[in-house]
C-alpha cells in the first residue's frame, strides 16, 4: 500500500445482527432522535446504520407531566414518561416518511401488560418496511404492580419468549440497567429467543431542589443518561459480550467516536448514540466518521477485527 | 440555544432570544443564573461559542397598535417585535428593581405609551407589573380589545393567565421550560395546553418546537413546580 | 428575633446513629481520607462529624497493580484493590494518632470469608477509642468464587447477623450499588441487625483506551464514585430511608453543601464526601459550613427537622 | 497539581513540576495533551486557577558534579536543580524533535557539558538520549560513580533503568502515576518498589507523597502500561 491518502481503501463498516445487514453501527438511541424528521434537517440521516424511533406504545400516551428533564453533572435525567402518539398514527404519518430514508428503521416498542407487547408486536410485523423490533423492557408492567419487566428474570422470560412468537421480524430486547446481575438478564433474553440484546437503558435517579425541598421532576425519579453513565455502561456491555452469542447493540454515554469506540472494542456488533445528539445534532455523523478515521489511521480494514477486540494480558482479579 | 465551552459540564445548551441582529452579529441579552449562564459570561472577544437556531415559532404579526407586558429579561424577546413595530404598543414592564430594568432606554424610544412598576419601588410604580396592567385596563375599556404579547417568569404568566381568562382577553406569551434537544426530539420541554379533541381536555406541546410562543389561554397551569 | 448577624441563633445540627452521638452529620467516605493525617494539615479534622478509615483487613494488603485510578466525566474509577495496612498496624500505630482529633474515629473493615470478618470486628472490638464499625460488604467472597458478599441476599444476611454477635460497637453495613433492589438489601442488613446502612459504594465500571485497545486500569473493572453517580445514589438513598427505620448514612458524588443537603433530605441522617477530597482538600469543611449557612438562612433550627423533609405533593407515578 | 476552572468536567487536578520561581510567581511549563492541560492553555491574565502544592519529595542534593538526562517536558523537574548547582551538571538532554526542546538555551547555560539528542535528528544527534548517555559512558567511565538525576517518560524511564542496573549506577528519577488526590489518601498513583523485608519482594509506594522522586533501581517495571 502507497502512503498518499489517494491510496487509503475505505474500510468495511458493515456490520449483521441476525438477517438485518447494517452499512455501519451508528445507530440512535430510541427516544433521542423523535422519528427521523427532527434531525433531517442536519445532515442525511440515511448515512447512519439505523434509525431507532421513540418508543410506540398501542394507543398514544401522553406522557408525565413537567418538569420531565434535570441536567446533571455529565448527566440528564428525564421522565418523559414514554409520551408516544400510538402505533396507528405511527404506521399511518410517520412510517411513510421514515421509509424515505435509506436506513433501516428499527421500532422501538413497549407495553403495560404482556399482551399488549404481543398485540404491538403482531401489527407492526403486519407493515412492510420496519426493518426490526426492539422491545423495551425498562417499562412498568400492570400485571405485576408496576414493577419493571426487565428487572424480574421470570417476567422477562415470559415476555420475551411470548413477543418472539409474534414476530418473524429480527427481535432486539433493550436491557434495564437497575439490575443486580445484567448478564444473566442478557441470557434471559437470549433464551427467549431474543435476536439481539441492546443496553443500556437510563439508571433510575432523582434530584432534589435543595430550595424547595422538592424533587426537580414532577415525576419524583427518572432515567439517568449521558457521559456520566458510560464508564458503568461500558462495563455492562462488555460482561453481556462475554455471556451471550446473540449481537449486542451497546450505547449508554456515548458523545465521541471514542467513546463508541470502547463499546465496540469490548464487544459490541452496533452502537447507538442517545443523549449526545442534543449536545450535537451532528454527533451520529461526526461518530462515524470517527469510526472510519481511525480504522484507516489503525489499518483495520473490516469493523468485524475491531468488534470484540480487546486486549487482556494480564491476570484478571475482581477487587474493590 | 448557546454554549460556552467543549466540556461535559455543564452538558446542555440554554435556550435564549435573539435581541437583535444585523450584518454581522446577533445579540444575545441574558441574566447570570446558574452554570450555563455563568460559563458564558466569561467568554471572551475571538472564543468560539456553539449556536443552534434559530428554533420554535415567533410572535404573529401585530395589527394596529398592541400591547406588551414584559417582567424583568422577559423583554428580550420583545426588542425585535418593538423594533419592527415602533409606536405601536404600549409596553408595561416590570422588574424587581430598577436594576432588572434592561433596556429600557432603548425600549421606550420604540413604543408609544410606557408603564413601568418594580417590586421595590426603586422606579415607576411599586407593584406586579400585572396589576399595574389591570389597573389600566380599568381606565381603558377600550383596549381590551387590543393584542397582548408578553414575557416573563412562569409565575408571573401563571397570575396574567388568570386576568387574561377574566376579561377574556387575547394574549400571545413566550414561556419558558427546561430545555435538552431545542428541536422537538426528545419531548423534554413540554407544557400543557388545552385540547378539546382530547378525552382529558389537554395533551403536551414542546416549547422548543410548537412554542416558545403560545395563546396564553390555552396553557394549563396546574403543573408541578 | 432581631435582623443583625449577631442575633442568629447557631443552628443544631448534631445527630444520633445508634448509640454514636455526632456533632454534626458530615463524614469523610471510606478510603478517601486515608487515616486522618492526611487532610489534617490542611484543616481542622476535629470539627468533622466522624472520620471513617480506610477499609482495613486482618493481613495487610497490596491492593492492585497500576494504573489504579482513571478519571470519566465527572466521575472517577478506581481499583485500589483493598491495600491497607492490616489491623495490627492499625491499632499500633494509626489509631493513637487518630484519637488526638476530638471526633469518633468508625473503622471500615472487610475479609475475604466470614470468618475472617468475624475475627477481625472482634479484635477491633476489644480496642478502647473505636466509636464504630462500618463492614464493606462490596468486597469478594472467597468461599463463593469471589463474588460480592454485598450482592447475593443469602451471603448478606449470614455475614451481617454472625459480625453483629461478634461486636458491640454501633455496626454500619456499607451497601453495595450494584444490586437490583438495593431497599431489600437494606432491609437484609437491618434484620441481620445494622445499627445503621450506609450507602453507596461504587458501582462496577470500565474504561478503555482505544489507542492499545486495552483496559484503562490494570484490574480491568473497577468502581465509579463522584458526581456522574449522585443522581442514582440520591435515588438509591431515599429508597433506602423509606423502607428501613435504622438511621442512613448517604454518600456518592457529594461535591457541595447542596450535594449533601439532597441526601438530608430524602431522608439520610448523615452524609460522607469522597471523591471530592481530592478535587478540594477543604470540600467537608466546606460542606459543613455550608449547611449551618442554609439552616441559618432557611430558618432550620435543627437539622433533624431538614433529615427526610423531601416535599411531595402530587401524585406518584413510576414511568420510564 | 493545578486546574483551570471550576466545573467538572475535567474532575481532577493534573500534576506539574514547578519550573521557577521568584518573589511573586511560580512558573510552570507544559505539554498540552488531553482536556486537563486543554483548559489550563486557555486561560487569560487575571484568571484563577487552582493549585495544590507543593507535594511529595525534592531531589536529593548533589555532591559535585552530577549528571542530568531528561527527555522532552521531562527537563521541567531538572530546571531548578541546575539553576541551584550552576555548572555542575552534564545534560543529556533528548526529545522527538527540535521542537520539543524546551528550555534549551536556559539550560545550557546552566550546565558544564551538553549532549543533546532527537528522534528525527532535527537537532542534535539522532537517537534515544539514553543510548547516547550509553556511548558517553564507554568513553568516560570514570562518569559512573556520579548521581545521575532524570524525568522522562514512563517508556524512557524503564529503558533507563536496565542501563542504570546493568552498570549499577546512582539514579535518582522523577515517575509519572496518574493522580486523584496528591497527598498519599486514595493510593491511586503507585509505583511498585523493591522490598527485601516484604515476603513477595515488594510493595507499592505513592508517586504523590512517598514520590515523584525515587531511586531508579528500586523501581519495579513489570507492571501493566
Ligand atoms: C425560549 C426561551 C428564551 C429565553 N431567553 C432568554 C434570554 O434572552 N435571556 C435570558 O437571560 N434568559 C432567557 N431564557 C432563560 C434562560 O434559558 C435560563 O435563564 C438559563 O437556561 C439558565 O441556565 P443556567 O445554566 O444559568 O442556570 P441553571 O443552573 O440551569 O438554572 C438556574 C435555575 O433556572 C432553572 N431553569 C433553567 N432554565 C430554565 C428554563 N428554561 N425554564 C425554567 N427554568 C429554568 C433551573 O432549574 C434552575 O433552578 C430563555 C428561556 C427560554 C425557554
Ligand atoms: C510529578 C509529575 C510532574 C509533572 N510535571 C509536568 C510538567 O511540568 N509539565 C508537563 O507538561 N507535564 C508534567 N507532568 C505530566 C502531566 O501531569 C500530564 O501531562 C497531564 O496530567 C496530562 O493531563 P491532560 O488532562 O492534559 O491529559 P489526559 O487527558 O489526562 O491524559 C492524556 C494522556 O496521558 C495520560 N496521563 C495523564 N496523566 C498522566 C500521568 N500523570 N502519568 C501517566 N499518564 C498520564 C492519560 O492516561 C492519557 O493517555 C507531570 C506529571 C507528574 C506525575
Ligand atoms: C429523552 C429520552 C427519551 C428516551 N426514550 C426512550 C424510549 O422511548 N425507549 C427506550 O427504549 N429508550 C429510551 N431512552 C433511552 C435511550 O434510548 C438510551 O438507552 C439511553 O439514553 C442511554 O444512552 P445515552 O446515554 O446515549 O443517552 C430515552 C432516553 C432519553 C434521554
Ligand atoms: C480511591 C477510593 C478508595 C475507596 N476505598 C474504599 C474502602 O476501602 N472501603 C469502602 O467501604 N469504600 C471505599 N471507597 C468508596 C467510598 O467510600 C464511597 O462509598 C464512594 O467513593 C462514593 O462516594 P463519592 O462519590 O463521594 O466518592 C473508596 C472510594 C475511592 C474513590
Ligand atoms: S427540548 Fe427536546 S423537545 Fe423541546
Ligand atoms: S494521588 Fe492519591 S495517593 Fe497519590
Amino acid at each position: 500500500m502507497g502512503s498518499g491518502f489517494l491510496d487509503v481503501i475505505k474500510p468495511n463498516l458493515s456490520i449483521q445482527i441476525a438477517t438485518l445487514k447494517l452499512k455501519n453501527p451508528v445507530m440512535t438511541a430510541s427516544g433521542t432522535f423523535g422519528y427521523g424528521e427532527e434531525y433531517s434537517e442536519f445532515f442525511d440521516v440515511s448515512r447512519l446504520g439505523a434509525i431507532v424511533v421513540k418508543g410506540l406504545s398501542m394507543k398514544p400516551k401522553k406522557g408525565n407531566p413537567p418538569p420531565r428533564i434535570v441536567e446533571t453533572p455529565a448527566g440528564l435525567i428525564n421522565s418523559i414518561g414514554l409520551q408516544n402518539i400510538g402505533i396507528d398514527h405511527f404506521l399511518n404519518e410517520k412510517l411513510p416518511l421514515l421509509l424515505k430514508f435509506k436506513t433501516p428503521i428499527i421500532v422501538n416498542f413497549f407495553g403495560d401488560t404482556v399482551d399488549e407487547f404481543i398485540k404491538t408486536a403482531e401489527i407492526l410485523s403486519t407493515h412492510k418496511g420496519i426493518a426490526a423490533l426492539e422491545m423495551n423492557v425498562s417499562c412498568p408492567n400492570k400485571e405485576a404492580g408496576w414493577r419493571i419487566f426487565g428487572t424480574d428474570p421470570k417476567i422477562l422470560k415470559e415476555v420475551v419468549s411470548r413477543v418472539r412468537s409474534a414476530t418473524n421480524l429480527p427481535l432486539i430486547v433493550k436491557l434495564s440497567p437497575n439490575v443486580g446481575d445484567i448478564a444473566s438478564m442478557a441470557k434471559i433474553a437470549q433464551d427467549g429467543g431474543a435476536d439481539a440484546v441492546s443496553l443500556v437503558n437510563t439508571f433510575l435517579a432523582m434530584a432534589v431542589d435543595v430550595k424547595t425541598r422538592r424533587p426537580l421532576l414532577a415525576n419524583i425519579v427518572g432515567g439517568l443518561s449521558g457521559p456520566a453513565i458510560k464508564p458503568i455502561a461500558v462495563r455492562m456491555v462488555w460482561e453481556v459480550c462475554k455471556a451471550v452469542n446473540i449481537p449486542v447493540i451497546g450505547m449508554g454515554g456515548i458523545v465521541t467516536y471514542k467513546d463508541a469506540l470502547e463499546f465496540l472494542i469490548v464487544g459490541s456488533k452496533a452502537i447507538a448514540v442517545g443523549t449526545a445528539n442534543f449536545l450535537n445534532p451532528f454527533a451520529t455523523i461526526e461518530i462515524l466518521e470517527g469510526i472510519e478515521k481511525y480504522m484507516v489511521e489503525e489499518g483495520i480494514t473490516d469493523i468485524n477485527q475491531l468488534i470484540g477486540s480487546l486486549v487482556i494480558d494480564y491476570e484478571r482479579t475482581y477487587n474493590n | 440555544m448557546l454554549q460556552a465551552g467543549d466540556n461535559l459540564d455543564p452538558l446542555l445548551k440554554r435556550p435564549f432570544s435573539i435581541l437583535d441582529y444585523d450584518d454581522e452579529l446577533l445579540y444575545f441579552l441574558f441574566k447570570k443564573k446558574g452554570k450555563g449562564t455563568i460559563y458564558l459570561s466569561r467568554i471572551n472577544k475571538g472564543d468560539v461559542i456553539t449556536l443552534l437556531g434559530p428554533l420554535g415559532n415567533g410572535w404573529p404579526a401585530p395589527q394596529g397598535e398592541f400591547i406588551v407586558i414584559a417582567g424583568g429579561i422577559g423583554i428580550v424577546p420583545l426588542m425585535l417585535l418593538l423594533k419592527q413595530h415602533r409606536n405601536k404598543a404600549i409596553l408595561f414592564y416590570g422588574a424587581k428593581n430598577e436594576n432588572e430594568l434592561l433596556m429600557l432606554e432603548e425600549a421606550s424610544k420604540l413604543v408609544k405609551e410606557i408603564y413601568i412598576s418594580t417590586d421595590d419601588g426603586s422606579k415607576g410604580t411599586r407593584g406586579l407589573i400585572t396589576e399595574i396592567f389591570n389597573d389600566f385596563l380599568v381606565s381603558n375599556s377600550s383596549c381590551k380589545d387590543l393584542t397582548i404579547y408578553c414575557c416573563g417568569s412562569p409565575p408571573m404568566l401563571k397570575a396574567f393567565s388568570k386576568l387574561i381568562r377574566e376579561h377574556n382577553l387575547s394574549c400571545y406569551a413566550s414561556v419558558e421550560e427546561y430545555m435538552a434537544c431545542g428541536v422537538g426530539a426528545c419531548l423534554g420541554c413540554v407544557v400543557k395546553v388545552i385540547n378539546e379533541a382530547d378525552s382529558e381536555g389537554f395533551h403536551y406541546k414542546t416549547v422548543c418546537k410548537d412554542g416558545p410562543i403560545f395563546n396564553l389561554k390555552e396553557i394549563i397551569w396546574d403543573q408541578v413546580f
